[in-house]
């Protein structure tokens, strides 16, 4: 018995978390991903792997039922804990170990789940009628922008239809990335989410702990280079263009592969335009027609390349935006 | 000894999953067992001591069934079983045809009074087999590998909507959202 | 003819290849969190032990409607053809079983990935396992030609399918060195089989893990197991292969088998510091690059036979 | 047969290892009924089951695929006589490859490469 109190201990030494974020909340969640880094935590991809259910800020309803949803697909043991701002990020994180070890199993009866149909059809685009799966990307997915719901119709792995939702924003929602040293941390966070999408993720986390740097206050110029250096090797780097040139061109922002290019060039040269580029509801409008007739993951390296922060839409009478 | 009790096991396992082919709803479970046969004659193979053939199957038939599962489960419908329905059709006739046909061949099997071996077991079968492909056998391959080009071009002429035109030959965008209301009545027409 | 192995040899062989298997999964959590800027401790060193006890520990977890009995095969075969792929590997002069076809078996086994990751991914009922298990065949038609010409031309130089006689014919010079490409392509194809680092996309955190998506407990730890030990499989049969087996001064032959077991696999799992290639593009790569190199190098192969027979 | 005997007695006993890890897993749970739940939708609820008709854009290269993997069947006994029957062994194989390698040419100019 000894043997197996040990292997509890032993087990949920470094939790996996898996984030539900409302728009805005980015302080928490960065300094979350900051403590998960150094205690080397991971992030969860799936509520399958998760110990732990994160909510971070204020969640309004849909955000809360999506949070629900979640709670109840963790594999138990598994805690649920929310964090309000980035002053008690620390402490809350560190009492989870504790809290995993002592959680005993309830009888809770079984979840009854509603049962779903049978897929059906709808056009194509080879000129056959074939099932369609309505699948919603976000807002819970790993480098997913948080508060955004694209949900897309998918015959195979291939998105026919999308249409956005938005989650979260409330009238006290608002942008973080705000000021010069935050906008120059922004284009980091951005490069590290679509690095990530892309699967490089030693180059991803790199991102993440310069933006860390930038954002404590850390000396301009020695940021800088290390960014320089980091630019020079995304752009040189072949097996990154194939994956991500020519995707999503956009007048004045070019592919994805410039737009990550040019967030890496903006905080190596420290001149970072405050106002970059399209507001996010532009950018919002046009994505329904941008992954029209992509597959899967060119759709989430398209969302990753915008640098969506649903924070900057501010009405939440934009909450029910959706596009054919 | 242990090769006759090996035999008969893997006998009786090839035709048993060749039998539950047909009584499983789920498109999957079907070719995923129809590859479970073929393994099992794989492994009779294996244990009349023919390694190429025996693992030539395992190699062949896995990309094969992994290959028709992707279109039976493109195709069919209800693809994993989840509604019940029948697979098969004219099930009565379906049975006298092939009870009919696996007794006759394996009556012909038993009954046919085979050769005796003349030769020497071969040291290297699959020496053997590759000096008859590039001495006597060479015009059979050779028309079989034109008879593969054949197959590459004819395919892909009858699949493929699209061509080297690119997207001008494809049919254009379906019309936003038309399943909106589909999504209410999930009973297709012709389920 | 070559006869079977002693019987010990079966209990060994898991051993060895566990090791492995263990071994890049730590020096994967090493590397990982180098990166994060942490430090190469004992404690990151021992951190899959660490992550497998958490996973045993967890509930399980099934989804609704879910094939559990195909998902079951799919988590569990990967395992087992695994190790039954390294049965023609030899650790020194030593395989299981040093079959007469030794290279097919090798790829008649690996090859039943494809049935196995594929149910996986089906077996769960859910959209993003879905796509994982497909994204795997759709990159096993891009890799798994190269890969079957590539492991053609060792057989070629040696006039056998028969792994020790291919480790024989190297006494002179390893393979490797004079057909770089088929040994090239050989590691992409074993990369693909499991499915690690620039070809990981079936399990790729764009879709929430892919073919993992609904693992959790046991079969989480089975399933991620078995890819560790389908990707030592693979480096561990490149060593008889392409790397003269277990030739070298000095140490015996088993543990130089080992040491350079160990070095291909370090080598593959530093791959993982690439970015993923898009499905559509390793299709046009594996079939317009890939395959004609291939087969440029084992026409040169089949050159340099004629010219020295 | 003798050969494969350690083959199913290492098949065996990998079987039997998954089943050791399942049984330490029950052992040490801490819950040991498995959870029934909706799969993973990034937080919503399936719309549908998602094993359904699932419509690959790359069924052009099954069939490329299918018909080049057959040569395979001549390409491993192929392998191990060009030594002995010589120059014509290779001249025949590699025309026999061009002829094939001609038809990935064709599909790949037809656009049966690409999918979306």
């Amino acid at each position: 018995m000894d043997l197996i109190s040990a292997l509890r201990r032993a087990a949920f030494t470094r939790p996996n978390l898996l984030l539900v974020v409302a728009p805005g909340a980015t302080g928490p969640r960065l300094a979350m991903e900051r403590f998960t880094r150094e205690h080397g935590w991971s992030l969860a991809d799936t509520a399958a792997d998760a110990d732990a259910l994160v909510e971070i800020g204020e969640l309004d309803e849909p955000l809360t039922a999506v949070a629900e949803v979640l709670w109840r697909q963790l594999p138990r043991p598994a805690v649920r804990l929310s964090l309000g701002d980035e002053v008690g990020v620390g402490e809350a994180l560190a009492r989870l170990p504790e809290r995993l070890r002592s959680w005993r199993p309830t009888d809770e009866p079984s979840e009854e789940w509603p049962e779903p149909p049978m897929a059906d059809r709808a056009p194509d685009r080879d000129g056959l009628r074939l099932d369609v799966l309505r699948v919603p990307l976000g807002p819970v997915l790993p480098y997913w922008p948080a508060g955004l719901r694209l949900v897309v119709d998918m015959q195979g792995d291939v998105v026919q239809f999308a249409e956005v939702e938005l989650l979260g924003v409330t009238g006290r929602t608002r942008p973080y990335w705000t000021g010069e040293t935050r906008s120059a941390a922004r284009r980091l966070d951005a490069a590290a989410r679509l690095l990530g999408v892309a699967g490089w993720t030693a180059m991803s986390t790199r991102c993440q702990i310069l933006r860390d740097r930038l954002l404590a206050g850390g000396t301009g110029t020695f940021v800088a280079t290390e960014v320089d250096r980091l630019a020079r090797r995304v752009r040189r780097s072949p097996l990154l263009g194939a994956m991500l040139r020519g995707l999503a061109p956009l007048p004045g922002l070019g592919d994805a592969h410039e737009r990550l290019s040019n967030w890496l060039a903006e905080v190596a040269r420290a001149s970072t335009a405050d106002e970059a580029g399209p507001p996010v509801a532009e950018l919002l409008n046009v994505l329904p027609d941008v992954v029209f007739g992509a597959e899967l993951s060119v759709v989430r390296l398209i969302v990753a390349s915008l640098d969506l922060d649903i924070a900057e839409i501010t009405e939440p009478s934009h909450g029910g935006i959706s596009h054919g | 000894m242990w090769e006759v009790i090996a035999f008969w096991v893997l006998a009786v396992l090839a035709v048993a999953s060749g039998i539950a082919v047909f009584r499983v709803d789920s498109m999957a479970r079907a070719t995923f067992l129809l590859l479970a046969s073929f393994l099992f004659v794989a492994g009779e193979m294996l244990v009349l001591e023919l390694h190429y053939l025996g693992a030539l199957t395992v190699l062949m038939m896995t990309a094969e069934m992994a290959i028709m599962a992707v279109f039976m489960i493109m195709f069919m419908m209800n693809p994993a079983g989840l509604e019940p329905m029948e697979m098969v059709h004219n099930k009565r006739g379906a049975l006298v045809i092939s009870v009919a046909v696996f007794v006759a061949l394996t009556a012909a099997a038993l009954v046919v009074p085979w050769p005796e071996r003349a030769a020497p077991h071969p040291s290297d079968a699959t020496h053997q087999l590759g000096e008859a492909i590039m001495r006597d056998k060479m015009l059979v391959m050779m028309v079989v590998g034109v008879g593969l080009f054949a197959t590459m071009v004819a395919a892909t002429l009858l699949a493929t909507a699209r061509g080297r035109y690119g997207e001008h030959a494809a049919p254009s965008r379906p019309e936003p959202s038309p399943h909106a209301h589909a999504h209410h009545h999930h009973a297709g027409g012709d389920r | 003819m070559a006869e079977p192995a002693p019987m010990w040899t079966v209990l060994v062989l898991p051993i060895v290849l566990g090791g492995l298997a263990l071994f890049a999964a730590s020096l994967n959590g090493v590397l990982t969190a180098v990166a994060s800027g942490r430090r190469a401790t004992l404690a990151e060193w021992a951190e899959p032990l660490r992550a497998s006890a958490r996973l045993l520990v967890r509930q399980r977890r099934t989804t609704f409607r879910a094939d559990v009995v195909l998902r079951r095969v799919g988590i569990a075969g990967i395992v087992v053809a695994a190790l039954l792929a390294s049965v023609p590997t030899p650790l020194g002069g030593v395989a299981v079983a040093d079959l007469p076809v030794g290279v097919v078996w090798f790829n008649a086994m690996e090859i039943l990935l494809w049935a196995l990751v594929w149910l996986t991914g089906w077996g769960g009922n859910s959209a993003f396992s879905l796509v994982g298990g497909y994204r795997f065949l759709a990159q096993a038609l891009a890799y798994e030609l190269p890969l079957m010409f590539a492991l053609t031309a060792p057989p070629l130089a040696a006039d056998s399918l028969r792994v020790g006689a291919i480790v024989q014919a190297q006494q002179d010079v390893w393979f490797a060195l004079w057909m770089p490409l088929a040994f090239l392509v050989y590691l992409i194809g074993i990369v693909g089989v499991a499915f690690w680092g620039p070809l990981s996309p079936p399990a790729a955190a764009d879709v929430a893990g892919g073919v993992t998506a609904e693992l959790s407990g046991a079969d989480r730890l089975v399933f991620l197991a078995g890819r560790y030990l389908m990707l030592a499989a693979g480096a561990a049969f490149a060593v008889p292969l392409f790397l003269g087996g277990g030739q070298g001064p000095l140490l015996p032959a088993w543990l130089w088998s080992l040491l350079k077991m160990a070095a291909v696999l370090a080598v593959l799992v530093w791959l993982r510091r690439f970015s993923l290639v898009r499905a559509e593009r390793l299709m046009s790569w594996g079939w317009l690059v890939l395959l004609p190199v291939v087969l440029l190098q084992v026409l040169v192969v089949g050159v340099v036979v004629l010219l020295r027979g | 047969m003798g050969w494969y005997v350690p083959v199913m007695a290492l098949a065996a006993l990998g079987l039997a290892l998954v089943g050791a890890t399942y049984a330490i897993g029950l052992l040490v749970t801490v819950q040991r009924r498995p959870l029934v739940t909706p799969p993973f939708l990034a937080g919503g609820l399936p719309r549908e089951h998602a094993v359904s008709r699932f419509h690959v854009r790359w069924y052009v290269v099954t069939l490329l695929f299918l018909a080049f993997d057959m040569e395979m069947v001549f390409m491993y006994p192929w392998a191990v006589v060009v030594a002995e029957v010589g120059v014509e062994a290779v001249v025949e194989m590699f025309t026999f490859l061009a002829v094939l390698l001609a038809g990935v040419v064709y599909v790949w100019r037809e656009g049966g490469l690409r999918w979306t």
